[in-house]
């Protein structure tokens, strides 16, 4: 047999291991991982709790924003209403879009992730549990205080998307739009802590066995959704931080005038903008691959086509960004690079739909809650996608385009594509986390109320679109017959809005959160998530031969409830889990995982509350809570990455795995290698900035700084690579006193600052400044960059020699000491390209 | 105010809508069709007799219904729509007339250009042009992002600040077309329209000659208001001293048919009361109110703007 | 549409109220003409006129309950002959007033009169 | 790695071409030199999914994972090319 890390496949004979295991095992395993209390439960870190938290708070944006949705409907049901007054309204639609977006949809299929996927692969947890209670308490207090700026009149009125430059300070003068620049920024930075924690998660902690053609088609999903994530995101914090950069210190990035562009915005955000929108689909489209299956009673048919679609959504989603800018007067050539993608991109989705019906037909589909809400979302999302069609045709989009032919388009595929399948999930998952199902009854009302309220909301509003109507409007005047399709659409927002009431009162009367006792396996469900599960997810881990081991091996609950197969019971008195190869799932070490802490917590509400108060520009309080969560992370970190005594235990059937493992197979090493790709994906997004600007603008270029300076900027460079490497080096090696590694790695994160000081003297010498043309701007911004990443260097500095002076850097080889020089390596790297690359052009 | 059709799209008065409204139908028998295959499609999976199901059950029907299909129908689509792209984009006559039109917060600046390209006659809000000859719009901004779209003329575009995009229009006959700014750019976006207007070419010519005749001198009162009111500080009469820039050009306001950009009707009544308190009407614009001029002085001020023909 | 909703007012009040006052009766205008004839001459551009929701312009004084209006503009009796007279050339009706003349024809001055007095009666 | 090369090889070289089009398409404007730059990247592009599938169908398949790879990796291929012509399209008829 074929092995990816030398582990012998023919082990997994060895379970169902015989006998019974000893007494008081599974105690220990339930003292272990038992949940703290009372208000301790703020320090709860377990996925369970986690993830629960995190779709309610999600649940409870959704209604916010929808509540937003129905007023603004009352507003626009006749012409010239006075519910809203102007500025309200435009501050109504912003937050409407933002939160749905940013608070609601993304966080969602995050949550419904961070909830599912352990129980999916059999891991006792995600990889980081900290980092999943960092993010979500900080999406959580930071995403209500920036709702509350609505009841202040402080929100945001640029849009969802803030094109400058109405958004810059010059016609947005008031904090409204800093509050979503800041707001957003680290709602986004939450969203790239979980994506990480997600990715990492499904390819090294799938239950042993589970290789990639056996994992259920939604770790298929969220892989590819995270992976999006982390290519997606830094595009709009770069484009967050550019914004803000011009609003506070009025660097001209979108202003034409001095060599700025308003379209460079348009491009950043879009290039977020539109994956964003697969990466709302596509865990949706896990859920529902997944519950049509179950529905059925059948393995769903052409499972290869539908991973093949995901993968193929992911590459080509990023190729469609500037379908939203057909009507800017972008050249007839890359428009149609655009329209072309666009198209390709809608073949996957082709496949996704036909691979449902498929399914359908194979099987004999229960008409229950669920296939309801599956079956409304595929017709409704179908809708959508082929409106999607129509508007990637680029003549037809410049009639359709920011009209409510849009407003339509877009609602069709994000209710039919993410929030039907949303709630088939809530009723799907609900007996996994609650002690009732919900009630059938109920659920239908549900379903018919939605799923009319939908229809009839906006089947309307393409008609009324074609008629003219433009969106993001406050009212509009009489005498064109648009009164009676609005009044129409109004009324289908009620029942849309009255259908998810029958959810919440469904909820109020059968919802009973609980981690033990669960109404299990309802639906008859054929994965892992149905095992008996206490809050350490199953007892035993069992080894997958199948993708729906349960309809394969009929005794497997019991099994792994018995504890007959990978790690029974803790094996180093330690939270733990079984960390994975990322093909073919063999088992490789152990991971020992941290307990609850309120650490991540505060460093959430520090985090947040650094945000919140730089936008009200209470300045001194916001630096002191911005220090206070960088103190609160490093404690955290203090307690991770230890040895414990013994080097490799027992992991069931004699099976033994070592308890540390340092270098690229770690998990930690993956996750900094992820966290570097998002960094590089700023440096790209920043450098692309750089070069466009130059593209359109060149008049406003000077001279870039001296190539001498050169001479000075790439050697320190290399020197911080270089003895941050020789820092790892000499660890493992014996005699190494004089230069302890803490040492050298200091002088490393010097020489790194030594490095982009000398760069930064050298592009102040030449008399270029920020504010004086586009490329100053990007130029300081590529620079800052640089300086933000060289100080994290001298942090970590700081942290690894404390560590060291505490012996805690153990050798030969070590993770924090690892993490850090990856960290500085990265950073010598892209300051010498900074270095070269800003002085190529100009002059 | 604003006239015309209410089917907007589904009603083309030119070739440049026209075309796009042939695409429309194509694309909407297209969205019936699939819709009503897969429609079908999932009735067959659901309720099919056993015989149809089998044939839908299986990777074959993922490989005709999700990938065969698609790939025909989209490459059919897409040389479509890049063909009728390079078509409605191709270059224009060299003679045709050119128009400047710039965005600004929120109202539209217009300017008829001669052949080297320098404006001759400045108006706002409304655009005049000759039935059945292309015109060529020179679309700017001053300030944010608008987007011109007059749905019965062509398709919208953008008016960018610090770039100049252009955009033909050609109406088949004599008529009055409504559009309206469709890139929100804040405040009253909503009540941001703009009014073409479409005349025999004889007609059109005549009119455009009885605008640049000499202008009989003004009447002096009404003059005078109009400067120590502090109105010629935003807004310029031609053959005035009044000079100002900042807002629309009032020469020929009195032959506007609305006044606000396309909101209100205009009359000597509708005037008065625009200069009154225009932000009763739109609110957030940039005129102030002026609530202190006495009677007579706003009736001569309306009475001199009227006559601005 | 614009039928059902300028009629509501006058559906909703004339059930509880006197009859119509002999002195403003309009023989032969149209109080549904009359508010067309208001929107397409703009008057909300200055006055707050009873069942349009916009424009409502504050420079002249709001025409709600006008019927009960003991005078026009302060100075003229409020008579069905002067309304008509008024609305269409005010500043030949009543020299120095700050309303202009009104584009409006004969009868559709009378029609917005009646328009004022059906809708003004609350 | 070379699984994953496989798994992800023809959508990733759709992703190079797709870029150097776009990168292309912004620096140089002139049609004729555009299109014939098209073409050129264009069926460079198209040899190396062919290639690539070439050998991809020689796979080694001792498990159930090796053929799906090869399934998954083939079909990626082709969705891969079939988005690279019409990639090409707009440079032919624009």
């Amino acid at each position: 047999m074929k092995s990816e890390t030398g582990f012998d496949p023919a082990l997994y004979a060895r379970f169902p291991t015989p006998g019974e295991r000893p007494e008081g095992e599974l105690e220990e395993l339930e003292r272990i991982w038992c949940a703290p209390r009372g208000w301790q439960l703020l320090t709860a870190v377990n996925n369970n709790y986690i993830g629960f938290f995190y779709v309610a708070a999600a649940f409870l944006f959704f209604l916010l924003a929808g509540i937003l949705a129905l007023v603004m409907r009352v507003q626009l049901a006749l012409p010239l209403q006075g519910v809203l007054p102007q500025d309200t309204y435009n501050q109504f639609f912003t937050m409407h879009g933002t939160v749905m977006m940013f608070l609601f949809a993304v966080p969602m299929v995050e949550a419904i992730g961070v909830l599912l996927l352990p129980q999916m692969l059999a891991a006792r947890d995600l990889p980081f549990p900290r980092l999943s209670a960092y993010a979500f308490w900080a999406y959580f207090v930071g995403g209500l205080c920036f709702f509350t700026s609505l009841f202040f009149g402080l929100a945001p009125d640029g849009g969802w998307f803030m094109y400058p430059p109405y958004t810059s300070i010059t016609y947005s003068p008031g904090i409204n739009a800093d509050f979503w620049l800041l707001g957003i920024g680290f709602i986004e930075i939450s969203a790239i802590a979980g994506a990480i924690e997600i990715v990492v998660g499904v390819l090294r902690t799938r239950a042993p066995g589970m290789t990639l053609d056996k994992m259920p088609i939604y770790a298929w999903a969220m892989l590819v959704f995270g992976v999006m994530i982390i290519i997606a995101f830094p595009s709009v914090i770069l484009g967050t931080l550019l914004l803000e950069l011009e609003r506070a210190f009025n660097w001209p990035f979108f202003d034409p005038t001095r060599g700025g562009d308003a379209l460079l915005w348009q491009h950043l955000f879009w290039f977020f903008g539109h994956p964003e929108v697969y990466i709302i689909f596509l865990p949706a489209s896990g859920l529902v691959s997944m519950m049509v299956a179950t529905m059925t009673r059948t393995p769903l048919v052409g499972h290869y086509l539908i991973v093949l679609a995901f993968l193929a959504t992911g590459f080509i989603s990023f190729g469609v960004w500037a379908h939203h800018m057909f009507t800017t007067g972008m050249p007839n050539l890359s428009i149609g690079f655009f329209s072309a993608a666009s198209m390709a991109v809608s073949v996957p989705a082709g496949i996704q739909v036909f691979s449902w019906i498929a399914t359908f037909a194979v099987g004999k589909p229960r008409y229950n809650v669920p296939t309801l809400f599956l079956l409304g979302g595929i017709v409704t999302f179908v809708i959508g996608g082929l409106t999607g069609v129509m508007v990637a045709m680029v003549p037809f989009d410049w009639q359709a385009h920011d009209s409510y032919f849009i407003v339509a388009h877009l609602h069709h595929v994000l209710i039919g594509g993410m929030v039907f399948p949303m709630f088939a999930a809530f009723y799907y998952w609900t007996p996994m986390t609650s002690s009732r199902a919900l009630s059938e009854q109920l659920g239908k009302w549900a379903f018919w109320l939605m799923f009319t309220g939908m229809q009839v909301t906006f089947w309307p509003m393409h008609l009324v679109g074609l008629m003219g109507m433009p969106r993001r409007v406050y009212t509009y005047l009489p005498g064109r017959e648009w009164e009676v399709i609005n009044m129409i659409s109004t009324v289908g927002a009620f029942t849309l809005a009255a259908g998810v009431l029958a959810f919440l009162i469904d909820v109020a009367r059968n919802f009973r959160f609980t981690t033990d006792s669960d109404a299990g396996n309802v639906y008859g469900g054929g994965t892992l998530e149905w095992l008996p599960t206490g809050l350490y997810s199953t007892r035993s881990i069992p080894v997958v031969k199948s993708r729906e081991p349960l309809w394969d091996d009929p005794k497997l609950a019991e099994d792994v409830e018995a504890g007959r197969y990978f790690l029974p019971g803790s094996a180093t008195g330690l939270r733990e889990t079984i960390i994975t190869s990322p093909l073919r799932a063999e088992p490789q070490y152990l991971q020992i995982m941290p307990g609850p802490s309120a650490w991540p917590f505060l460093g959430a509400v520090f985090t947040a509350g650094f945000f919140i108060l730089l936008t009200v520009q209470a300045y001194i309080p916001s630096f002191a809570c911005g220090i206070l969560a960088v103190i609160c992370v490093l404690r955290w970190l203090w307690d991770t990455d230890r040895l414990v005594k013994e080097p490799d235990v027992d992991v069931g059937a004699g099976i033994r795995l070592p308890t540390y493992v340092t270098g690229p197979d770690s998990h930690g090493w993956w996750a900094m290698m992820i966290l570097l790709i998002v960094v590089g994906m700023i440096f790209v997004m920043g450098v692309f900035s750089f070069f466009y600007l130059y593209g359109v603008q060149p008049r406003f270029w000077v001279a870039p700084a001296d190539l001498w300076s050169l001479a000075m900027v790439l050697p320190a460079y290399g020197a911080a690579s270089g003895l941050a490497w020789l820092a790892r080096y000499m660890l493992a090696r014996e005699a190494t006193e004089l230069w302890t590694p803490g040492v050298l790695f200091l002088c490393g994160a010097i020489a790194l600052a030594t490095g982009i000081g000398a760069d930064l003297w050298s592009w102040i010498a030449s008399g270029l400044r920020p504010d004086a043309s586009g490329q100053g701007a990007t130029v300081y911004a590529l620079l800052g960059l640089e300086a933000m990443l060289a100080a994290i260097g001298l942090l970590m500095a700081g942290y690894i020699s404390a560590r060291n002076s505490r012996g805690m850097i153990v050798r030969p080889h070590n993770n924090s000491l690892d993490l850090c020089v990856l960290w500085v390596i990265y950073t010598a790297g892209q300051g010498a390209l900074t270095a070269v690359l800003t002085r190529a052009v100009g002059g | 105010m604003t006239s015309g059709s209410i089917f907007a799209v589904f009603d083309p008065a030119g070739p440049y809508a026209g075309s796009i409204t042939t695409l429309a139908w194509v694309l909407i028998a297209m969205f019936v069709a699939v819709l009503a295959v897969v429609i079908a499609a999932l009735w067959i999976a659901l309720r099919g007799s056993g015989r149809l199901k089998a044939r839908l059950g299986g990777t074959r029907a993922i490989w005709i219904g999700g990938i065969g299909f698609p790939v025909v129908v989209l490459t059919a689509l897409l040389v479509y729509g890049l063909t009728l792209t390079r078509h409605l984009t191709a270059p224009m006559p060299q003679d045709a007339m050119r128009v400047r039109i710039t965005g600004e917060m929120w109202w539209w600046r217009v300017a008829y250009l001669d052949p080297s390209g320098r404006p001759f006659m400045l108006d706002a809000n409304e655009l005049h042009i000759p039935a059945g000859r292309p015109v060529l719009l020179e679309l700017e901004s001053n300030d944010v992002i608008h987007s011109f779209w007059v749905p019965r003329l062509s398709g919208k575009l953008d008016m960018v600040p610090g770039r100049r995009n252009t955009l033909p229009i050609q109406a088949d006959g004599p008529g009055v077309f409504a559009g309206q700014c469709a890139e929100y750019c804040g405040g009253p976006h909503a009540l941001m329209g703009f009014v073409v207007i479409a005349h025999e070419p004889a007609a059109f010519d005549r009119m455009m000659a009885a605008r640049r005749a000499p202008r009989p001198v003004p009447d002096e009162r009404g003059r005078q208001l109009f400067r120590s009111t502090g109105c010629a500080a935003c807004h310029r009469i031609a053959g005035t001293e009044a000079n100002g820039m900042a807002g629309p050009d009032l020469t020929h306001v009195g032959s506007r048919r609305s006044l606000g950009a396309g909101i209100l009707p205009n009359n000597r009544g509708t005037l008065a009361g625009w200069i009154g308190d225009s932000q009763a009407i739109k609110p957030g614009n940039r005129m102030p109110p002026y609530k202190t001029l006495s009677a007579a002085d706003l009736q001569a001020l309306a009475a001199y703007l009227e006559a601005r023909k | 549409m614009h039928t059902v909703r300028a009629l509501l007012p006058l559906l909703l009040t004339a059930g509880c109220k006197p009859p119509p006052d002999e002195a403003q009766h309009m023989p032969q205008a149209d109080p549904v003409r009359g508010k067309q004839a208001i929107v397409r001459a703009g008057c909300g551009a200055c006055h707050v006129v009873p069942g349009l929701r916009w424009p409502q312009g504050q420079s002249g004084p709001s025409l709600e309950g006008f019927a009960d209006q003991g005078l026009i503009a302060g100075r003229l009796p409020n008579r069905p002959d002067l309304l008509v007279a008024y609305v269409r050339n005010a500043p030949a009706t009543l020299p120095g007033t700050t309303m202009p003349a009104m584009p409006l024809t004969d009868g559709e001055a009378r029609d917005v009169a009646a328009y004022l007095y059906a809708s003004g009666k609350r | 790695m070379r699984t994953w090369a496989f798994l992800l090889g023809g959508l990733v070289i759709w992703a190079v071409h797709f870029f150097t089009l776009y990168i292309m398409a912004s620096v140089f404007l002139t049609p004729p030199l555009a299109r014939t730059l098209t073409m050129l990247i264009t069926l460079a592009c198209l040899g190396a999914i062919a290639f690539l599938a070439f050998k991809a169908r020689r796979i080694e398949i001792e498990t159930a994972t090796d053929s799906w790879v090869r399934a998954v990796a083939l079909l990626g291929m082709g969705v891969g090319g079939v988005a690279i012509v019409w990639q090409a399209l707009p440079a032919l008829l624009v």
